[in-house]
């Protein structure tokens, strides 16, 4: 294990936006880190990162327990080093700052030359060597940024949304850097993102953060509603895009539901399933997932449904084709 | 500095340096004895401050109440008289108080006070504003004491300034030297009591002489006695009382005293020396 | 050493007695020294905005000019205003000379390269992603300077804070143009250097203790101030 | 035409970053602006937010030519906003924030708080109304961002990588909001991005930008490589992923390619194809597209092909299975 | 108005003829100006870091008497070092009174509060995430700190400026610590203030504008270098 926390909390101002009872990076592999808008993947990443202390619990790196006060920090941020969400980069040349930490390390001048060059290459950001790199778009600012972490040769690299804003060509090919360095140098990464094909295509393992805390949920079928009483006294929650769900929960008024896309049915006509949250819909995309196939199914929102590959087969399904969708209760989870 | 270069240091008055007089003197002491004199001038109790303290070697200063005070307590070795030159009561041509051409001093300033007419005070307790003192206790008119407290050597003490009653909002006191004393009465048209080197050098230095003039001059209660103090050893043993003691025996010498003695402003005596009294 | 200690005391002697000599020139030096910040102010702070955004030539040498107007020395401020006001000069008329205004003007004129120097360096730090995104949702140029005001507001309290710091610790000016009249224009500073000049050391110290203090309480209420329009 | 823009080029320090000959907007409809990073999209929309004047050009707003140098660019401003791609906010409360253009144009109070409510809610941040907006994370802050230029109630919106930063279910509600604001108020809308799906799912037309350039390319199947030339005296293009490219250019050197997705051929079997740039991949994500599906193929890179519907159905293919692609000489773009 | 023109003809005359003795006491200003800037920065800076990234109780109360420092007079600051450095203070044997390294002395008391002042507005206005940044790179303490440097050097180089400016228009310390010694200690300052008790305004004016013009030569010196750094 890279990492180890335990009980880890942060709090800004009253308020707790990190509450983690465990999680652990196994050295060498791949984590993705997913999670709506302020679940606190940022706020983890950085002290992660040793930036930021948490309020309480410990974090263990290397089996080390790590002192957020003492004077080591330094030691442990050369072995450790995260690409930011909106990155900045210094205001001096694009390869002076790709060439920074090898400076500040004191690697010779040819070799830092070289190294710099390189980096540059596998961002596709040569030509811009001598550009201002406080002048840069979006998107090259954030390629430089990560030629900036390599050049640092972690023991474990920490991206914040790495191709956020980033061209499909370079998140290809950022993609396969993160694989590539993980692969030959065994560097651990952890990466966030709001790309679940992303996370699944590249992370070893795959962790959903929500409010703080570590959540059983997938990050799919996600959707903000409130739980009312229908006519007939039984419990509903109206979701905000007009879905409307029959679910059985004690809560009430707002909550967020998720749908678990393993446990939803599928099928060519509706008869097979009872009137409770069935909806039709049109299947509008098909991905291969290693051994299942995730059907994207617009019922007036897209719904996602994971579909063993046999039972696909012989579904028959093809794209374009209408559908029954049906969400029984134990695939609806209230939080 | 250079080694074995010889340093003397002196404290004076702003009037004294502004008069030009030691421009004449100090490179002839340096060459008659290879002491070369470094002058530091303010207001006459911050020169006399720096003799206690013992910052300079020499003082030299106009105002002969605390300097014999200075001597008896000990922080000079001996005063000696030098020279003197005078005051003069200055007013706006129009005169309002009448006293142009008077020669008694008290007098005069009577008949500003009375008339209440506007008077400018150094306020500063220089040798000039000590003056003014004197003269208004001469007029005999009913005096205003203004006090402060300070506490010095853990002890309140007590100072005080005094300036006719009657006077009232009339009477101004601004605390700044005698060049500014002499633009403010300008601005104001007001009286005031000047030292004669600085008022000639505003009257006559100038492209725009001062618009003020001279109303009363030549009593002797306006002499304004100038001495040399060499700081003592016995309280500061650091200081250069020889080389003090040079340049005191030196300024009273025959040489100094004739060469105080032709020295002119604006092609006037300005100082008449006082150790040997006809030098020439 | 020993004056120092005088000093402190004759300090709290003078403000325990609330020495009405004492209150009164303290009296004049704040009014004097917050109207002349004041009018810095409001012609500083709208300058600094003018230059740092504006886009003329010439913007460099009026930086530079500014620059160098910090070195401005309090009697070179003195004689140039002097020269206006005195009785011969054009606004002679106005008998302007030796009065609290006098000081104004002249300390005014020495702040202003203070204030719109640093109202300049604060600003043109701001990311400009503030001023645009004003201007987008459709702020016209004095609304968009106010929510530049707003992100910068530190930096240009510094600069005001600093501005006012010069003026209340300023002699040359107060002397030369207020002309240190006793109960008229006599000032903390301009009543410092006159018990300098006595050789009244310890009432010197005891002014420039009171001198700070009155400093440090405005800067205290400055702050406290601060915190509140922070919310 | 809401804008007509001619000739429009824009020069940072030497470099033209943006040189449009030709590009309108129509009244009413929602433009999509794809293009790889540095293409010059935050450059154009800050141009068409009147924020930032071209070096030269012209530019119509409502046929009304804009005068980059006067004094009107404040009423025009009031009609058109911007969120940018980092957007910032000020440093008040969240509701400061969205109630601040409403303030400016001297909206009554009550109403105010109404709305500001309403659009906060939109966004799914009424929860953060009091919270300080510049400690938000960064899809919260892009969030507010939108909601705070709808309360500009514009004619356009213009709207820098609106979804870069947030998460799918706000994704799916920013989506929604879009079209509503375009649909009900007739509101022109103007947005980059780089998810190609997301653009043809959102926009009336699309533009692809490339080196400031409208380019007639597509935005898909685009990789860097250099033009070489084989032993048998052919010129080949590698890309940077290993692709390789039989081509007939004049260029030389490191060039970009694309390859045009309704171009390239696919078939079950290689045998119909001629041996050269012929790949064998398989296939991983089926997409509905409006007539045509979309076919994702892994070649080692993935490549995207355009398949219309009826050769889809004929061909019978399903998800996971193994295809050929062909791409021809035509389907090949060099830039 | 007169001697104005007067001044600047005088002023040209000087600098014309490169009198010697203006030369002498430019020389001196420029020499105590340029040192106690020099020396203020060395601790005024990184004073102004520790305090910006520090976390300790009392911050707020450090930053508001600094705040409160920039309010020192000249005359209380040469009150303090008269006490230490006079024949019977503490530090009377080093015979520093009256010599330009006690004028030094004094400057540098008067501007480490400007210059800290200002860099800590300067830095703490910065992103955060530069420091971050710089952190997660590898940087250490000095290093970092060399980042931020880098990043908001115009606010320091403006601070640096102000203080410049304060010291070389300054006129209290230099007279009570320096002695207006002619030949040692005598600089543009206490020269201008004597003529013009002298009544020569000409001259004080002269010296003025001799003042504006060397500090105007620095400031362009000074953003000549800048302007290199910058790339
Ligand atoms: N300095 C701060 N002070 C107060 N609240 C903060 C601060 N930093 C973050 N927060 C809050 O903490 C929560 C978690 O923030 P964080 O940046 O970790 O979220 P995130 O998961 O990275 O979100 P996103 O996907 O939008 O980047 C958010 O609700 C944010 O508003
Ligand atoms: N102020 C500037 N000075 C110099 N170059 C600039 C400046 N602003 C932008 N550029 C350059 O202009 C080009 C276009 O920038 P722009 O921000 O418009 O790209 P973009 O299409 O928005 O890219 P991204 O997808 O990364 O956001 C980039 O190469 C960028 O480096
Ligand atoms: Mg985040
Ligand atoms: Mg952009």
């Amino acid at each position: 294990m890279v990492y180890e926390l335990r009980n880890i909390t942060k709090t800004f101002e009253q308020r707790t936006v990190l509450n983690l009872e465990r999680l652990s990076v196994k050295k060498g592999k791949i984590l993705g880190l997913l999670g709506p808008n302020g679940a606190g993947k940022t706020t983890l990443l950085e002290i992660m990162a040793f930036l930021s202390s948490p309020t309480s619990g410990g974090m263990w790196f290397n089996q080390q327990k790590v002192d957020f006060t003492g004077g080591k920090l330094k030691d442990l941020r050369r072995r450790v080093v995260l690409v930011q969400q909106d990155s900045i980069l210094f205001s001096t040349s694009v390869s002076n700052n790709v060439d920074f930490p090898l400076r500040i390390r004191k690697a010779p001048k040819a070799k830092r030359e070289q190294i710099v060059g390189e980096l540059l290459d596998m961002v596709g950001m040569r030509d811009f060597g001598h550009a201002p790199a406080h002048k840069l778009s979006s998107g090259e600012t954030q390629r430089v940024a990560i030629a900036r972490a390599l050049a640092c040769f972690p023991e474990v690299i920490l991206l914040d949304e790495p191709t956020a804003n980033v061209d499909v060509e370079n998140q290809i090919a950022i993609e396969r850097i993160i694989r590539e360095i993980n692969r030959t140098k065994g560097i651990s990464v952890v990466f966030t993102t709001h790309n679940m094909i992303q996370a699944s295509r590249l992370a070893d393992e795959t962790v959903f953060l929500y409010e703080g805390k570590v959540a059983r949920s997938i990050y799919e079928n996600i959707f903000s509603g409130r739980i009312q009483t229908d006519e007939s006294g039984r419990q509903l929650c109206v979701a905000q895009n007009g879905l409307r769900l029959h679910v059985q929960h004690d809560k009430s008024g707002p909550v967020r539901i998720s749908i678990d896309p393993a446990i939803v049915e599928i099928s060519r006509n509706g008869n097979e399933f009872s009137e409770d949250n069935t909806f039709k819909g049109r299947l509008i995309q098909l991905t291969d997932e290693q051994g299942r196939v995730r059907a994207l199914v617009d019922v007036g929102v897209p719904l996602s449904v994971l579909i063993p590959k046999e039972v696909f087969r012989s579904l028959g399904l093809g794209i374009g084709d209408d559908v029954w969708l049906n969400c029984p209760a134990k695939s609806i989870e209230i939080f | 500095t250079q080694a074995g270069e010889k340093l003397l240091k002196m404290s004076t008055t702003t009037s004294t340096e502004n008069s030009g007089l030691l421009n004449v003197l100090l490179p002839e002491f340096d060459v008659d004895t290879g002491i070369q004199v470094k002058v530091f001038a303010k207001g006459t109790g911050a020169a006399i401050r720096d003799g206690i303290d013992g910052n300079v070697d020499v003082i030299l200063v106009h105002a002969k109440e605390s300097e014999e005070k200075f001597v008896a307590n000990g922080y000079g070795a001996y005063r000696l008289d030098v020279m003197h030159n005078d005051f003069v009561i200055i007013g706006p041509t129009i005169d309002p108080a009448g006293i142009d051409g008077m020669r008694d001093a008290a007098m005069a300033m009577r008949k500003i006070a009375r008339s209440r007419s506007v008077f400018v005070s150094r306020g500063d307790d220089s040798g000039t504003h000590t003056k003014e003192q004197e003269l208004w206790k001469a007029t005999g008119m009913g005096l205003r004491t203004e006090t402060v407290e300070v506490i010095k050597k853990r002890k309140k003490q007590r100072f005080f300034s005094q300036h006719p009653e009657e006077f009232g909002a009339q009477y101004l006191s601004i605390g700044q030297g005698m060049g500014k004393t002499l633009a403010y009465a300008e601005q104001k048209q007001a009286y005031t009591l000047a030292d004669r080197g600085t008022y000639l050098n505003y009257k006559f230095g100038r492209k725009e002489g001062l618009d003020l003039k001279i109303l009363c001059q030549g009593d002797s209660k306006l002499y304004n006695p100038y001495g040399i103090i060499p700081i003592s050893q016995k309280k500061h043993p650091h200081v250069k009382f020889q080389w003090a003691d040079r340049f005191a025996k030196w300024l009273t010498s025959q040489k100094a005293q004739s060469l105080i003695g032709r020295y002119q402003i604006e092609g006037q005596q300005a100082f008449f020396p006082d150790a040997i009294p006809n030098a020439k | 050493m020993d004056f120092l200690i005088d000093g402190l005391l004759s300090a709290l002697l003078l403000i325990w007695s609330l020495d009405p000599g004492l209150i009164e020139i303290v009296w004049v030096s704040l009014k004097v020294s917050s109207t002349s910040t004041l009018i810095a102010s409001l012609v500083g702070v709208p300058a600094g905005f003018l230059i740092a955004f504006g886009e003329f030539s010439g913007k460099r040498f009026v930086i530079t000019l500014l620059n160098t107007l910090l070195a401005l020395p309090t009697v070179a401020v003195g004689l140039l205003v002097y020269t206006f006001i005195c009785r011969r000069g054009i606004f002679g008329g106005f008998d302007l000379l030796y009065t609290q205004k006098a000081i104004i003007i002249g300390q005014v004129i020495l702040i202003i390269p203070i204030v719109a120097t640093f109202t300049i360096s604060a600003v043109s730090r701001l990311d400009d992603r503030y001023r645009k995104t004003a201007l987008t949702v459709g702020a016209n140029a004095i609304q968009t300077a106010w929510v530049i005001v707003r992100e910068v507001r530190f930096g240009i309290a510094a600069a005001i804070i600093a501005a006012f710091g010069r003026v209340i610790a300023e002699v040359g000016i107060s002397m030369m143009l207020g002309g240190n009249a006793k109960g008229f224009t006599r000032t903390m500073t301009t009543a410092m250097a006159l018990e300098y000049d006595k050789g009244l050391f310890e009432l010197s110290v005891a002014l420039g203790i009171a001198l700070l203090a009155v400093s440090f309480a405005v800067n205290v209420f400055f702050h406290y101030f601060q915190g509140r329009v922070r919310e």
